[in-house]
């Protein structure tokens, strides 16, 4: 019998992954927690004035997502290291981008998902105009991923280290400012009627951009680490 | 050329090539650093609006110019570490981030001392600084990493990857910073770039432009020379060379 | 004369800090990476003079 | 011995924080034959079984696989190797069955039930137990069951044998023997010692 396409090799990691998250439930909540708790700090911050909050609005919610996405990267690889099944995913007859791509799929799913669902319900809460709201699921939809799949170079570059998660942050966030910049700027016009097409192309670019390059970076990063 | 090429990458061939360089190296350093200074101070006439608060630009320019150019050698180091596994590549690679950082350290204080007469802050959001301030971040990460991995092969090997990973995304946070500034236009346009040049301040600059990247090589060669023996403590060349001190 | 130059037409309190600064900077970078080569080498030289007894020291 | 053999070993050696763990290994093992890789704690078995599955990179010289540098052979190597180190490899949440499934996926298939793979570890009464509540023995038998639902020619294991008992050691061995007539190749290290019969049983002593 000959091995499995290329694809039926990445969906099946990817529904490994999926019910491994299904198994330890608790686990894919800690994400979505932070990125709630992080959002009510700032009324309680900066004051309830409905003007301001709903001004700063975007900022802070991207600020949130892309903190508690950074938080959540560690858990990508986590698992395997430890347990020597990414070991054996680097052996494996399929080439490792396609399989890192799998895994990176699976984090978005449990860590991004959530974040897209919630987004809307919080801009709620800071009072966020309604037509910026529909741009506001946009950008997290076209964002977050690019925050998993650059994320996932750092994870794989620290995944060796014994105190990692301080750097990685130190990788990561530097990489993430493009992202931030658009997609807030978008919210931002169009809560203030603007056209943001600009922007939104602006991330679609980022998201083909990561989701060309990074496998590649993280894999010979995991390689490397794991040497 | 290849043999050149691989001829100066057997570390002892380098120790000694580099060991012998220094010192010329040391010397044009020091004559265009004394000519750019001469130029810069003495010669150029004050700018007509900034006063002689200018005379910051023959600092702050060329770090920033190298700032850039180091990290752009240590993706290319990174590329040669990661194809050819060339061990003085890793060398160079390392030993450069620090010179790096430190003239994008430079760039960023003196834009700041430079921008505190004009508008009254020592920091300003300007395109450029805040450009400058993330590549400091990003030398800070490969400094950073490279520390926290023991095994050094390796630790070079990961750093090489996150230049790289670095250098492409440089044009990309330029470009989003150079937006992000004229979306949020102050309201003084802060008008950062080089008064009008003419020639008697450009060929300070220049000078001082040629002697940073003298020093770069002079730095790199001296820290690459340590950072040698001290990978290859072990090896006979450097057994020889210490016993025959 | 010497003392207008020094005052740098009022902006005296920046651009000398710069230069200083720039100074400072530069000179470590090149003194530290100095210090740390010789430092290595007399403890080569040690390690290598006194072949006698045990040829590798493992954690040198 | 004959240069066509198909695993080469040439002028490798490996450096761990300044100590030389081997320089100038040079051997080669043909199909039908066990390497055992014996030496003290240390002595950087480890190091050559990992450099031998291409997961660690020497210092210097290269490894041959069929006349060619694994190197430049990548995913096809990897195909043709089974990877057996410290750690079992097995996903405690998933099922022994779920965790076969995985490593065929990944790998290639041998023809083989999964069921049966598991009865020939006597594991098939665990098929649906999650991993975690296997013992450390069972957890063995599951990550060795590896070699039996994928087709591999060269077996790498790293102390195959830890918290086995006497029975399944020598089951396994049996394998092993079995594998070698099919021309296949068993590198491995073990505590315990090996009777392999004849000239089929190559042994190389790092500590030396």
């Amino acid at each position: 019998m000959n091995r499995l396409s290329l694809t039926q090799a990445f969906i099946f990691l990817l529904r490994r992954d999926l019910t491994l998250v299904l198994r330890n439930r608790g686990e894919f909540a800690n994400p979505l927690l932070f990125f709630i708790l992080v959002i009510t700090l700032f009324p309680l911050a900066i004051g309830a004035i409905p003007e301001l909050l709903a001004r700063i609005a975007p900022g802070i919610i991207w600020v949130a997502a892309l903190l508690a996405a950074m938080l959540s990267l560690d858990s990508i690889f986590r698992s395997d290291f430890e347990d020597g099944s990414l070991e054996q995913l680097l052996l494996s007859a399929h080439p490792m981008a396609v399989l890192v791509l799998a895994k990176v799929c699976a984090h978005w799913l449990v860590t991004g998902l959530p974040l897209l669902i919630m987004a809307p319900i919080l801009a709620e809460m800071l009072g966020m105009a309604e037509e910026a709201q529909g741009i506001l699921f946009i950008t997290i939809l076209l964002g977050t991923p690019v925050l998993s799949l650059i994320g996932s170079i750092g994870v794989a570059l620290t995944i060796g280290l014994r105190k990692g998660g301080i750097i990685l942050s130190l990788l990561v966030l530097p990489l993430y400012v493009p992202v931030l910049i658009f997609a807030a700027s978008a919210i931002d016009g169009a809560s203030a009627g603007f056209e943001v097409t600009k922007q939104i192309n602006m991330l679609l670019a980022f998201l083909f951009l990561a989701l060309s390059l990074s496998p590649w970076a993280t894999a010979s990063a995991l390689r490397m680490s794991m040497s | 050329m290849f043999l050149w090429f691989h001829k100066l990458g057997s570390p002892p061939h380098f120790y000694r090539i580099a060991g012998r360089w220094i010192p010329w190296l040391l010397a044009i350093f020091a004559v265009l650093l004394l000519s750019g200074l001469y130029g810069g101070l003495f010669v150029a006439p004050p700018d007509y609006q900034q006063g002689e608060s200018y005379r910051i630009i023959f600092i702050h320019v060329p770090s920033a110019w190298m700032s850039l150019f180091i990290y752009v050698v240590m993706a290319f180091c990174g590329v040669v570490v990661l194809v050819w596994r060339m061990k003085l590549a890793e060398v160079v690679l390392i030993s450069s981030a620090p010179i790096g950082a430190s003239f994008t350290f430079l760039a960023l204080a003196t834009g700041s001392l430079w921008g505190k007469p004009m508008w009254g802050t020592w920091w300003v959001w300007d395109a450029r600084l805040t450009s400058e301030l993330i590549l400091l971040f990003l030398y800070l990460g490969v400094i950073g990493l490279h520390n926290a991995i023991d095994d050094k092969r390796i630790a070079s090997r990961a750093v090489a990857i996150l230049a790289i990973v670095g250098v492409v995304n440089i044009p990309i946070i330029h470009y989003s910073v150079e937006w992000w500034h004229s979306l949020h236009q102050g309201p003084t346009v802060t008008k950062f770039d080089k008064p009008s040049i003419h020639l008697s301040m450009l060929i300070p600059l220049l000078l001082m432009a040629l002697a940073f990247k003298v020093y770069y090589v002079l730095t790199l060669f001296q820290s690459s020379r340590a950072e040698l023996l001290k990978r290859e403590r072990n090896s006979k060349w450097v057994e020889e060379l210490s016993r025959g001190q | 004369m010497m003392s207008e130059f020094l005052n740098m037409g009022g902006y005296a309190a920046y651009v000398w800090p710069s230069y200083g600064l720039a100074a400072v900077v530069l000179w470590l970078n090149w003194y530290l990476p100095r210090r740390q080569h010789e430092q290595l080498l007399l403890r080569l030289k040690r390690q290598h003079r006194d072949t006698g007894e045990q040829k590798h020291d493992p954690r040198s | 011995m004959s240069d066509t053999a198909l695993l080469k070993i040439h002028d490798l050696s490996c450096i761990r924080d300044d100590r030389v763990l081997f320089e100038h290994l040079s051997l080669s093992v043909d199909g039908g034959q066990m390497l055992l890789v014996e030496g003290r704690n240390g002595s950087g078995k480890t190091s050559l079984l990992r450099i031998l599955t291409g997961l660690k990179l020497a210092d210097a010289g290269d490894i041959f696989w069929q006349g060619q540098s694994i190197t430049q052979l990548g995913a096809d190597y990897y195909e043709a190797v089974c990877y057996v180190g410290h750690h079992d490899g097995v996903k405690r949440e998933l099922t022994c069955l779920e965790n076969l499934r995985l490593v065929q996926a990944m790998g290639k298939p041998a023809a083989i039930e999964l069921d049966d793979a598991l009865e020939q570890v006597n594991l098939y009464r665990y098929g649906d137990t999650p991993v975690g509540n296997l013992s450390a023995g069972q957890k063995r038998r599951l990550a060795l069951a590896r070699l039996l639902v994928t087709e591999s020619k060269l077996w790498i294991l790293d102390e195959p044998f830890t918290s086995l008992d006497k029975k399944s050691m020598a089951n396994f061995q049996a394998l092993f023997e079995q594998h070698m007539a099919m021309q296949g190749l068993v590198v491995m290290t073990s505590h315990h010692d090996i009777v392999i019969p004849g000239p089929n049983l190559k042994r190389l002593d790092l500590s030396a």
